[in-house]
């Protein structure tokens, strides 16, 4: 095996944000939340915000359900990432980035499971407030919010 | 391979790609006129697929190891070749299929199946190929909607004056005309058809299975909703084609082709559709084609579309007016000016059944028949004609070694 | 190749004849385990389709000139060749298409659509792979008729015992299984299937795009009324699949892709359909897919599709001993005796994207997800599992390779 | 050119029946009829017979449409084999016996062309007395017949 791929990809930042995920759980009546899933390993996420005073800023963000070490890590990541932003800058976050927070290599496959949450958390913003949508998912509307 | 805008090509070069010229037929060298049939295949993109095929293969999309890494990234450049080479905005719009028939049909089952009413009304040419006639006539019979044919006029050009009269008709809900007519050569003013398919709400299909091989296409300044190509007349393997569609009405549209890999979860009670393409993208794709296609588009590209367009123009003019020494012929079709590649024709007495045989004999392929399409035949009152058709590997002496063949012909008859 | 029935293979020395094995993978040999997948492809075929090309290449069927006869007879050849496979009465009955998913589309629409009512029954299984099982729910439900499942049952094998119960609530017309699973291996006892579903006056559609590859098949024996294949799994090219059909059901159907190619004539208010096969085959073929197909036919039979089976049955009962060594393993689907050489398992605690990943860098390429069987995973309650394939070239220590994979994954993430 | 096979397939008695074919013409009131269409290249040939006092044997058969060379030298000579036989007997006439009598090898394609006369010839027997349609026609009543 080459232990320097492996040891890039599967780093110990990653191991230990999948070990010990942060913003693991449920936020009960949230003030946005979504749940997305990834068709090619049928992984899901539910994503749940709950706003501050002012209804932008984003007081607590959690994140429950399955899924391989890069998407939970990433998840895990985005929730600490998340908290204290606005619904504004959350929904406009360059997906760059997360990916310089997880900071190894990914393959077009693998970034699908590094963006699901991402992905999920902008998701739930544009139906609590109206934010734009992820790139590529303007069809969203029409096929999974129904 | 270097070459800039509006060089001229060099058709004898490129035929030493080629490998289908190292061989005589019957003995005689072979003059391949039938390229709007199916064009023949440069070694580059055989050597592709093999490449492909060698190195890189394994099912895409949902691997994730190596090889399934490197077949989904050729599969997804393939894509990137071809929404440019359309210069379509995005590669969600570029759906892979077997062929433009399939691209067809995809439209006519996945929007008119679902969105055409009785009374409703699909529009369409005398000039139209089977395969952009027939899918429409059978969605619009299962829906109770109506067929209606543009006519051709004298000059085998599309008669326009009926547009209104048919717009009163009632609801026109689609318009579906080819960009280039592969039994006359026929361009088509498909920008006019376009703007009036617009006025009438109507969704505009284009049928450029013959245009893409031979000219320069833009779907966004053709104006067009759904575009239909086809990879084997363009130097592309057998297998492949390529149905582009604008995203917002792919969107809202029903799946065509349903199964692995279009769907973004599956419960019994409910399933939900994949992202734009893959939503229309059922099962394992023509992979291999694909990149054989995306390989196909490199060597046009390198060749340039508008050099390939002249070349033909050229070759279009002088076998016209080659042709027209031959005693007792009938040549069907517009000026030179407004026709690609393909020139259709009759030798009075003589069917071309018979025609093409003895043209075989002499080492000539061109194609005799109704090139399926049977409604212009009925409007040129004959069952079949002979068609010769040229592509950037045609030369001269092809066209020579046609109106030879000819005088041989009458001979047998005389 | 002289291979005598009942021979054993010789995985090693059939390697040679696939190029993909000529490369190491991350500094490692490649130990490709998902052929269930996809296939890898012997030279044979290759070259058999770069000859087609390179050689006797135009648009089949309709062109009298000698290029076009020679393409016409290579794709009839390859129609009897599969016809011959499949021990189908006659090469109408097999119709080319792109893949198995279309081949159940097919039946699906030009059937299913035109023959389905409010409260018909179509029965699937808990064990389908989306495609088929998202086909029938789409026209179940376009025309308001029912989705019934067979569960299985602990063992990974179907539970038989609600038919009674399904025949009671009404009219069943369709029954639609696989014969081999692809995420369990399981072998399904379509012979019960289809006499119950003739019972009730249903048709009876079988997947066998994961038989096909593995075992000898003879739709006559398995008395089913269609079959669906796909090429690419059984060391053909990407874009040939076959649907075989029985020619009484084909025949009264409706066709479903229409245009050029299936017609017998092409009025305004009239067209009519074009002989079987032609019927179901419109636009141009997957030409050299399908002769490369009839190619992989060849290949596949010149070894011998008893030793085949015979060699995956072996590979798995040795995989499914060896895996059961690795600590927290959970093994899916019956045993060895009744699959096919396809396991599917979980590692406790570690995601199947990340057992494949990491396997992957020690030149192991196995799948993980949910293998578009997302009803089985809701079944087994995981959203995905990991899945090792075989295939005549896989060799034992391939799987040693993979076992020993696997005690490395459980170190990162121990 | 190759003049032997030039010579060999458009050989003199077929462009014999070709430019002179036997039996041309239409039977008013015939006693059986059919149309075929080569669908290949669209061509159509109408075939019509009368029965003799028996209402088996055929008196006069006749054709008419248009087609190539092979095609209408095919169902020219047909026409002089099929008068004096049974319905029965043209019904299972092997094609090989036509086949003998164009007496040039024919491709798959121009084969389809020499049959379309016998074909038809046979669909309107089977009409007129329900004699067997050719192989590879049995879905014919329902295609072609309605
Ligand atoms: C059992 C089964 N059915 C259908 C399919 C679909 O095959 P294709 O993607 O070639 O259409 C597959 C392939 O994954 C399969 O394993
Ligand atoms: C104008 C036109 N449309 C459609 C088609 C159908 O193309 P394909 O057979 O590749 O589906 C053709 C090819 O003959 C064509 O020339």
């Amino acid at each position: 095996m080459s232990d320097f791929a492996l040891e890039n990809l599967y780093r110990e930042v990653i191991l230990d944000h999948y070990k010990n995920p942060r913003g693991h759980g449920v936020i009960e009546h949230a003030d946005a939340e979504a749940e997305g899933q990834n068709p090619l390993c049928g992984d899901e996420v539910s994503i749940y915000v709950a706003f501050g005073e002012d209804g932008e800023t984003i007081d607590d963000v959690k994140f429950s359900g399955r899924g391989c070490a890069i998407s939970q890590a990433a998840t895990s990541m985005l929730m600490e990432m998340a908290k204290g932003r606005t619904a504004e800058q959350v929904a406009t976050l360059d997906k760059d980035e997360l990916l310089a927070e997880i900071g190894v290599p990914l393959t077009p496959v693998r970034l699908k499971c590094a963006m699901l949450g991402l992905t999920t958390l902008k998701v739930a913003l544009h139906k609590a407030k109206g934010t734009p949508l992820p790139e590529g998912l303007a069809d969203f509307d029409d096929l999974e919010l129904t | 391979m270097a070459v800039t805008a509006g060089t001229k090509l060099d058709a004898r070069t490129l035929r030493a790609d080629f490998p289908i010229f190292e061989q005589q037929v019957h003995g005689k060298p072979l003059a391949f006129l039938d390229s709007a049939a199916s064009s023949q295949k440069p070694r580059q993109m055989l050597d592709a697929m093999d490449h492909f095929y060698e190195t890189s293969y394994a099912n895409v999309h949902r691997g994730v190891y190596e090889l399934a890494e490197r077949a989904t990234e050729a599969l997804e450049h393939a894509r990137e070749r071809m929404r440019a080479f359309l210069n379509a905005p995005s590669t969600r719009e570029v759906i892979f299929v077997r062929n433009a028939t399939e691209a067809i049909n995809l439209v006519a089952y996945a929007w008119g199946l679902w969105n055409l009413e009785a009374g409703d009304i699909v529009v369409v040419t005398e000039l139209e190929h089977h395969s952009n006639f027939v899918p429409w006539q059978f969605v619009a019979g299962k829906r109770g909607a109506e067929l209606r044919m543009l006519p051709l006029d004298d000059h085998g050009e599309l008669d326009l004056s009926g547009l209104d009269a048919i717009a009163r008709e009632g609801n026109v809900k689609i318009v579906a005309t080819n960009l280039v007519s592969n039994s006359l050569g026929t361009i088509n003013p498909v920008d006019r058809l376009v703007a009036w398919a617009h006025e009438q709400g109507a969704i505009f299909v284009c049928d450029a299975a013959q245009a893409a091989p031979h000219m320069k296409l833009d779907v966004q300044a053709l104006g067009v909703d759904f575009l239909a190509v086809s990879g084997h007349k363009m130097c592309g393997p057998s297998g492949a084609g390529v149905l582009w569609g604008r995203a917002e009405i792919l969107q809202k549209m029903e799946p065509f082709l349903t199964g692995g890999h279009m769907i973004s979860s599956v419960h019994v009670d409910k399933t939900t559709w994949g992202e734009l393409p893959h939503k229309f993208e059922a099962g394992t794709a023509p992979m291999a084609e694909a990149v054989g296609l995306g390989a196909a588009i490199d060597y046009l590209e390198a060749i340039g579309l508008d050099a390939i367009e002249a070349h033909e123009h050229e070759l279009a003019a002088y076998a016209l007016g080659r042709l027209a020494e031959v005693p007792g012929i009938t040549l069907y079709g517009p000026p030179a000016e407004r026709r690609a590649g393909i020139v259709s024709f009759n030798l009075e007495g003589i069917h071309p059944h018979d025609v093409a045989q003895i043209l075989d004999l002499q080492g000539v392929a061109i194609r005799a028949g109704h090139h399926c399409c049977q409604p212009l035949m009925h409007k040129l009152g004959v069952a079949a004609t002979n068609r010769a058709s040229f592509y950037l590997y045609t030369i001269p002496e092809e066209i020579d070694q046609l109106v030879e063949g000819l005088h041989a012909v009458r001979k047998v008859f005389a």
